[in-house]
């Protein structure tokens, strides 16, 4: 049967279900066996806050969404092209966002009187014409796989287990994809149960087959490889992206790394991957608080660790009087905060961008401290190397911002080589001759690390303000005023070692778009369609928050306009504001999730009639 | 390629200087009260460092906040002052980072009792070797005068001018019930006590507590006097001693036998007790210990000083050495370009 | 001119309505995974509610984060979801200004015992007068499975993938070296005992403190299979009840005696030993508490189940009440005028 | 003989000496007696951070100065007219201060070799002619008390004690006060130690006589009382007015006071006093740390208390989590920070403006909640009060920032009469009818009130979002952002509840001086000062910082200029230039003590003449 082959340059696919329905493990195959094709991949997963929710239910729904092109995706995609339904409460969580003509792959068997009551439907939406604007496929998945497996011997359980792969084998198949990887990873997985992997890869074939041989599928999506850098290349989330970036750091910088930390979602997983690096002579203490996470972590530096602390807002709100000390110390520090939708507990397992203000202000005296942020999963690795190297450089507490949406979704890696990546230069202090612990280097203004054992330099230092050079605790009024103000001026002076913003655009004009962080895939999104449409808008992406960079308002007085959309309710818009006096037009949402592009694309053109008018 | 930290910590020494107490000395003035207890505590720390076997330079001693927190500045070592509570949880992080050190915490009864207490109970817990000494003078002194968690119920402070209600702590009891490997306590008015009660805790391998009896001259003088005074001492304490009957009073007339599971006071002089009754201490019975310490407390029984137990155990920082080498001896030396690459890639030609 | 807490505070009430455990259950799915063992506690909460001879309006559930501490969302009284560790202080607050109230806190083994360790040993010092429940399943599992510091040592979990390196607390030792006095341990799969426990908790006039060994199905099953199992249970745990001596095994044929200040187990049957050498339990004995607490943990030895100890002493809310009538007694009526003036003030006219 | 009697309008003493030398209380009652002759009067004790810092030394000094006038005060007075030295140590540290041409008195007992040598003098400062721009009187002040006291039986330790009472006459005669109220202090003193008391006043008097009596002072000071309303005057520090105004508000609302706190300088006062108002049905907590004491305060609002909790800076970094929970459990809560010097431990018994930043933006997630500051010790009572209705009334955290400097210094207070404090009316939910924890007052958007004891209204909340109205946790989206902005909004309404700033000085011009908290005193007197030379400045200071005063920023506006002095690097600055993107001029003093009204003055006419040029 001939197929009707569609060209794409990008597709979203989400597969929805229970959370047993292996919904996670489906989206992964997908994503990697694309990612292996060549594809630009970024993937999130969507799961419940609840461990268990109770089968069947809306809130118990888990997804992942895979948002793959021949182009750079940027995000994980805001509209879904092709929606996998495994059952009723999937379908209702998820239709809000399947575009258009969009396909629905439902699994009737979720679909049942019990199913629909659970997903508050009437009647059920497979049945009632209500999808009649989507190509809706709709099988009894359970049926057709008890079907395929009927002699395998394997329990009822165990075969219904499979069904997920039957969806995955014909989500292959529309999108014209082999089967190759996930043959591979079943094998390797299931190595040990021979008839649980033979049972698993006949029914991802069949699943395949089904789709390619049935009459009402005639269309195939085909999406090239994207232009993509040789080498070699994997998935990473943004939380190992972090890991991974504190190890080739302390790597880089010849130091032994210490990680002092308390479990929180969603910044755990940085703990897990880093508490698994023992062979790399990492040292890693879960504490009993996150005010222990952050001390160990100071005392650790105060030996001559690599120290870092990692950890999401309620945490960070527990750090802040450490966070003082490691300022007052002058000792390098790294802590990650992983953001999450607050205040207080909040919305846990959602992501937002709303503890800039307390990265940058919550601290109790003057506390300056640098401020970097991710844009996304994979950047997180260069934005933790880069953290770890201005802190052992300026000797200071560094802050890495990333949020939930980058730390838990995924993105295609080019693996570096560790041996182009810079070394990091420490210089610890070993020389008695003239030695005072608050000498400064001229240059950067950091201050002599010099750590115990180190014969001739015995210091003590503390939390007390201390006299420039000596160390000394100085009640001279003179002397805390200098001192706040070198702290100040060394934050300060890191602008002229980063980067200068580039502007992706026009150098000038009426717009200019100005971000922050992980809203940065989607305002790329947003400003290639535009683009498509003829419109030309500017975009700034900041990695740095504290010190901006050098030329920011610079590039900002160039713009009549400037548009800062943020997932807060306009943080980034009072620090700017606040800096060079240019008004910003905040775009401001706060609802757990990221902009879409349409989202940001919408207000665009929004503006830019307001203009015309 | 070996760190710089690594260097330090596999540095062999061949010969130590010979130290005198006075290398100990910081060069600057101790700013503690005429009087107080800290000075003693001070001189004996200084007594014993020149025979720790340990340069000076490996040698760290970290604080939190207070009027006994000002320690580390007095010695001439490697030395911390920290924020109020959070002495040892900085003092693990350095002990684990760096377990080639002598890490010593100074500490006070609020400090390491109320705003600290979490971290002193999960130090205990996790056994990392860190030698504390906290300078009980059961009030708040830097900040002029409140109650402490080990206050006295009905103790008139800053804070509680109608009478404190708070019961106290039994402080080794809470260290013991956390599973502390050592602990012991002693006075400032005792020097050769506290001298002996330092040497032990800093060759106790594993996390070390050491309570002294501190008197605040300022805000709570007096508080000990009871067990400190020669008037009464001798009937108010009972010293311990490992292997030996539990014998007290100023003619070594009474004693402590156990009655049932609770310890009571016996006249050795009645005719009818004699040594054989009483309770031999052990140091390394855990159980012993809890009823010591428990006694302290009681009514009308003597409260023990000197070494209430020591028991040694792996400690944490050890066990995070030996799993690192464990996993490189498993696993062979680390390839971050492996670890990087993870075992999922792909590649793109 | 009465507040309207006062009012509520002094509100006598002729009778209350006969409640049955439906009353208590909130109108709200439990989201917890099936099999969880925390709905064994939960039915075992809302049993005894209708028997505490509260009205229903004055209980209130305070708890911090955790799996455990969505448990108030599910009693239909009033209830408080905190901050992670915080329960304690929360309902310690809310006690003492409210010593009318039945408080009652729910809590993981990681809220009570890690972050919110401080404030739980300060609770048990003070003894205000709050029931505990810690849901120890010995893991974190809101966060999907770390270690807790009742995990095991050598124990897998996410964050220790490679075996953990901490000691656990012994809980109980942990509450009873802090000064809790009323402390007692279940589990999830004995409801009768569970009753009887919350029960006694309840009427204990203090701080109340019940372990409750809950099994967590996703993140760590079977963490406590050897005390819950039939076919092991009889062995590894003695059931204490107060008065009588310790016996147990499934044959009812083995004791725990003392000897020398350690408890040993004996068997009944050898000839040798009989109920006469055995420890009787004795509730409000502080200091057999304390060994049987110790002997949870030892080796050889079965881990006692019920009431350790509970030992009334006056409680802490009620001390402030009493203080502030005693003061009102001695200096009379307050009057606001009086105290705005002071004593050192002056005319002009 | 005659003496020259000059007319002052106002005047500063400072009595210095060793810890041990009596001088708080010297002072104390040089000001009590001022005070009470109708003197408008400010003080400020200065002692050392060591409880006992050894004798004689730089670091041991302890001092208590009094400004006392014939019209508002305003401060401690930054130019020191008199200057009691009792030891050479003293002399050095606060001769900087001294005026030129002013008095010292110096005790010459305290000028041996031993004091010189401590105090890092090679020659005596009373011999080597180094004084002689000041009018200086040195006697052996410890001789002539031996003398007076020669046949009182008492030790030479209890003689040489009551030499600050010689001082304390001597300046009562130089300043025309009588001795009566302190005889009558020390009546009541030592009124059970007859031969004590007895000394006491004969050493008093014989420093009066001598005084009176001796050639060489021949300068009398007068100054009259102040134009001071009638009524009742007492002394009130800032930290007794916070105590005093707790518990007024307490009684104006008819509810009980609870404070959960832990011991920190400078705030520690307040639960000094605070403890010992059991009298008053006040219930206090000494928690084991600042998170017990904002969480047991938490809790206590929950049970329907008015609570609060007091700290000081790094107990304000440790709250900041749980003062999140307050922003969305909406509960109302009064929070004081009385700011001394970072960042950490910094200058710990310095004062500093520096946790505005904190305050304002120092939680994770989008937190906000009112700040209030209060610019004087007396003021301290009615910001206090003030803090209590609006957490009472918006049901919502409140912080109320003092500093060390008003916390310790005192002012005299006129002493309000209970009754003509407003009543502050709190209304608890007492129906079940249709009754949601979440549904909210239309006009202040304040939540319900419930309380656990009330039948029939039980319900759960947490620091989880909640759903407006049913108060039930929401992960509703569109729920979160609306929240999220009716928690700003309420905030934000306050302004409509707070008096509009009043202009002191022009209502538009050139220079507009925008203060908050303590820094107002400074500018008040520096003004006065420019005024008697001709300058037209205006002046606004702030006691409401979030939300801002609606007229502010209309008032800025009519100003060319705006100059911010602030004890910090510039908080203020940030806050009004994100607000209102008007430029700002930074004056930033971070020396651990407030402005010098001639600093003020200084900056004011360098801003002036600049204009000129
Ligand atoms: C976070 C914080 N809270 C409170 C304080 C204030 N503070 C300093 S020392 C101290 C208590 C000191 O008592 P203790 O530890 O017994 O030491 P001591 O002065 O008696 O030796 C307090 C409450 C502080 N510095 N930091
Ligand atoms: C300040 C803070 N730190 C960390 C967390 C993340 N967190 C939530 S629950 C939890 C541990 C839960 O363990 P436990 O108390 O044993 O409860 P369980 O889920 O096992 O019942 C952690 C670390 C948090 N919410 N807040
Ligand atoms: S106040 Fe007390 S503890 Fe502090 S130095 Fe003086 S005597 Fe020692
Ligand atoms: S994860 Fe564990 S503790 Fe949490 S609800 Fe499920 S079974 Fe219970
Ligand atoms: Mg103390
Ligand atoms: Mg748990």
């Amino acid at each position: 049967m001939e197929k009707q082959i569609i060209e794409l340059e990008a597709a979203t696919i989400r597969f929805a279900g229970d959370s047993g329905d292996g919904m996670q493990l489906t989206g992964t195959q997908f994503s990697d066996t694309s990612a292996g094709l060549g594809n630009e991949v970024n993937t999130f997963p969507d799961y419940p806050s609840e461990i268990r929710a109770p089968e069947g239910t809306l809130y118990g729904v888990s997804a992942y969404q895979v948002h793959f092109g021949n182009r750079k995706t940027n995000t994980p995609g805001d509209e879904i092209d092709v929606l996998v339904a495994m059952n009723a409460s999937s379908l209702k969580v998820n239709l809000k966002h399947v575009r258009k003509n969009g396909i629905i792959i439902a699994n009737k068997a979720g679909f049942k009187d019990k199913n629909l009551k659970l997903a508050k439907y009437e009647v059920s939406p497979l049945e009632d014409g209500s999808l009649q604007n989507y190509q809706v496929f709709a099988y009894d998945i359970n049926e057709m796989v008890r079907n395929i497996l009927q002699d395998s011997g394997l329990s009822t359980k165990d075969v219904d287990r499979t069904k997920n792969l039957f969806a995955l084998g014909l989500a292959y198949c529309l999108f014209d994809r082999p089967l190759a990887a996930t043959e591979k990873w079943l094998t390797k997985k299931f190595g040990k149960k021979p008839e649980i992997l033979e049972a698993n890869l006949k029914v991802l074939r069949e699943g395949f087959n089904f789709a390619s041989e049935n009459q009402d599928m005639i269309v195939r999506y085909h999406i090239k490889p994207a232009n993509l850098e040789k080498g070699t290349y994997r998935n990473i989330t943004g939380n190992e992206a972090v890991a991974l970036g504190l190890v080739t750091a302390a790597n880089r910088a010849n130091m032994p790394l210490f990680l002092g930390s308390y479990p929180i979602t969603p910044a755990t997983e940085i703990l897990h991957h880093i508490s698994g690096y023992k062979q790399y002579g990492v040292k890693h203490m879960q504490m009993e608080d996150e005010i222990g996470g952050i001390t160990s972590a100071i005392g650790a530096a105060y030996g001559g660790a690599l120290a870092v602390t990692t950890t999401s807002g309620p945490g960070l709100s527990l750090k802040v009087e450490a966070m003082g000390l490691a300022v007052i110390l002058e000792l390098p520090l790294v802590i990650v905060d992983v953001q999450r939708a607050g205040p207080s507990t909040g919305l846990p397992t959602k992501p937002e961008q709303s503890d800039l203000y307390i990265a940058m202000w919550g601290r109790h005296g003057e506390a300056p401290m640098p401020v970097l942020a991710a844009t996304s999963s994979t950047n997180c690795f260069e934005m933790t190397v880069e953290a770890v190297r201005l802190a052992l450089k300026y000797m200071t507490p560094v802050i890495l911002l990333t949020d939930g949406y980058l730390a838990q979704g995924s993105e295609a890696w080019k693996v570096p080589d560790v041996n182009t990546i810079p070394e990091i230069k420490v210089n610890f202090a070993t020389n008695p001759e003239g030695f005072a612990p608050y000498n400064r280097d001229p240059e950067t203004q950091a201050r002599m690390w010099a750590i115990p054992g180190t014969p001739g330099l015995e210091h003590r230092i503390g939390g007390l303000e201390k006299e420039n050079g000596s160390g000394l605790v100085s009640h001279d009024p003179m002397n805390h005023q200098r001192m706040c103000e070198i702290r100040e001026a060394k934050v300060a002076n890191i602008a002229n070692d980063i980067p200068p913003v580039t502007v992706d655009g026009p150098e000038s004009g009426d717009l200019l778009v100005v971000s922050w962080g992980s809203t940065h895939g989607a305002i790329k999104n947003a400003l290639y369609s535009l683009r498509q449409k003829g419109h030309e808008v500017s975009h700034v992406s900041l990695n740095y928050i504290n010190p901006l960079p050098r030329n920011l308002e610079e590039v900002m007085r160039r713009f009549k306009r400037i548009l800062v959309p943020e997932m807060n309710l306009g943080q980034l818009k009072t620090l700017l504001q606040a800096k060079y006096l240019i008004p910003i037009i905040g775009y401001h949402k706060i609802q757990g999730n990221t902009f879409t592009s349409k989202e940001i694309e919408y207000k665009i053109e929004q503006l830019l009639s307001e203009k015309e008018n | 390629m070996t760190t710089y930290v690594d260097q330090l910590i596999n540095k062999e020494y061949i010969d130590i200087p010979k130290y005198s107490p006075k290398d100990f000395k910081a060069d600057i003035d101790v700013r503690w009260c005429a009087g107080c207890g800290g000075f003693s505590i001070l001189a004996q720390v200084q007594r014993i460092m020149p025979d720790l076997g340990v340069p000076k330079e490996k040698i760290s001693f970290v604080s939190g906040i207070g009027c006994s927190s000002r320690f580390p500045y007095y010695m001439n070592v490697y030395g911390f002052h920290g924020i109020h509570g959070r002495a040892l949880a900085i003092a693990s992080g350095l002990k684990v980072a760096r377990p080639d050190l002598s890490v010593w915490v100074a500490t006070g009864d609020g400090d390491c009792m109320s705003i600290g207490g979490n971290h002193l109970i999960h130090t205990c817990r996790r056994n990392v070797d860190i030698n504390v000494i906290m300078f009980n003078n059961e009030i708040y002194s830097l900040t002029k005068g409140q109650a402490s968690p080990l206050s006295k119920v009905g103790q008139k402070t800053k804070s509680s001018p109608l009478g404190l209600l708070d019961d106290p702590f039994n402080p080794t009891s809470l260290v013991l019930g956390s599973g502390a490997s050592f602990v012991a306590r002693g006075y400032d008015k005792d020097p050769g006590q506290l001298k002996y009660l330092f040497e032990r805790a800093a060759k106790h391998k594993g996390f070390a507590f050491v309570e002294v009896y501190t008197n605040c001259v300022i805000f709570n003088d007096g508080a000990f006097e009871e067990y400190t005074r020669r008037e009464t001492k001798f009937e108010s304490t009972i010293m311990l001693e490992h292997g030996k009957p539990l014998i007290f009073g100023e003619k070594h007339n009474k004693g402590i036998k156990m009655d049932g599971y609770r310890p009571v006071v016996v006249d050795l002089d009645d005719g009818i007790h004699s040594v054989n009754d009483l309770i031999v201490h052990n140091e390394q019975d855990s159980t012993l210990a809890l009823i010591l310490s428990d006694m302290s407390f009681m009514e009308g029984l003597p409260r023990p000083m000197g070494v209430i137990q020591a028991i040694e155990r792996p400690t944490y920082d050890e066990k995070v050495t030996w799993q690192i080498e464990h996993e490189i001896e498993v696993k062979g030396q680390p390839d971050i370009q492996k670890l990087l690459k993870g075992s999922d890639s792909w590649e793109i030609n």
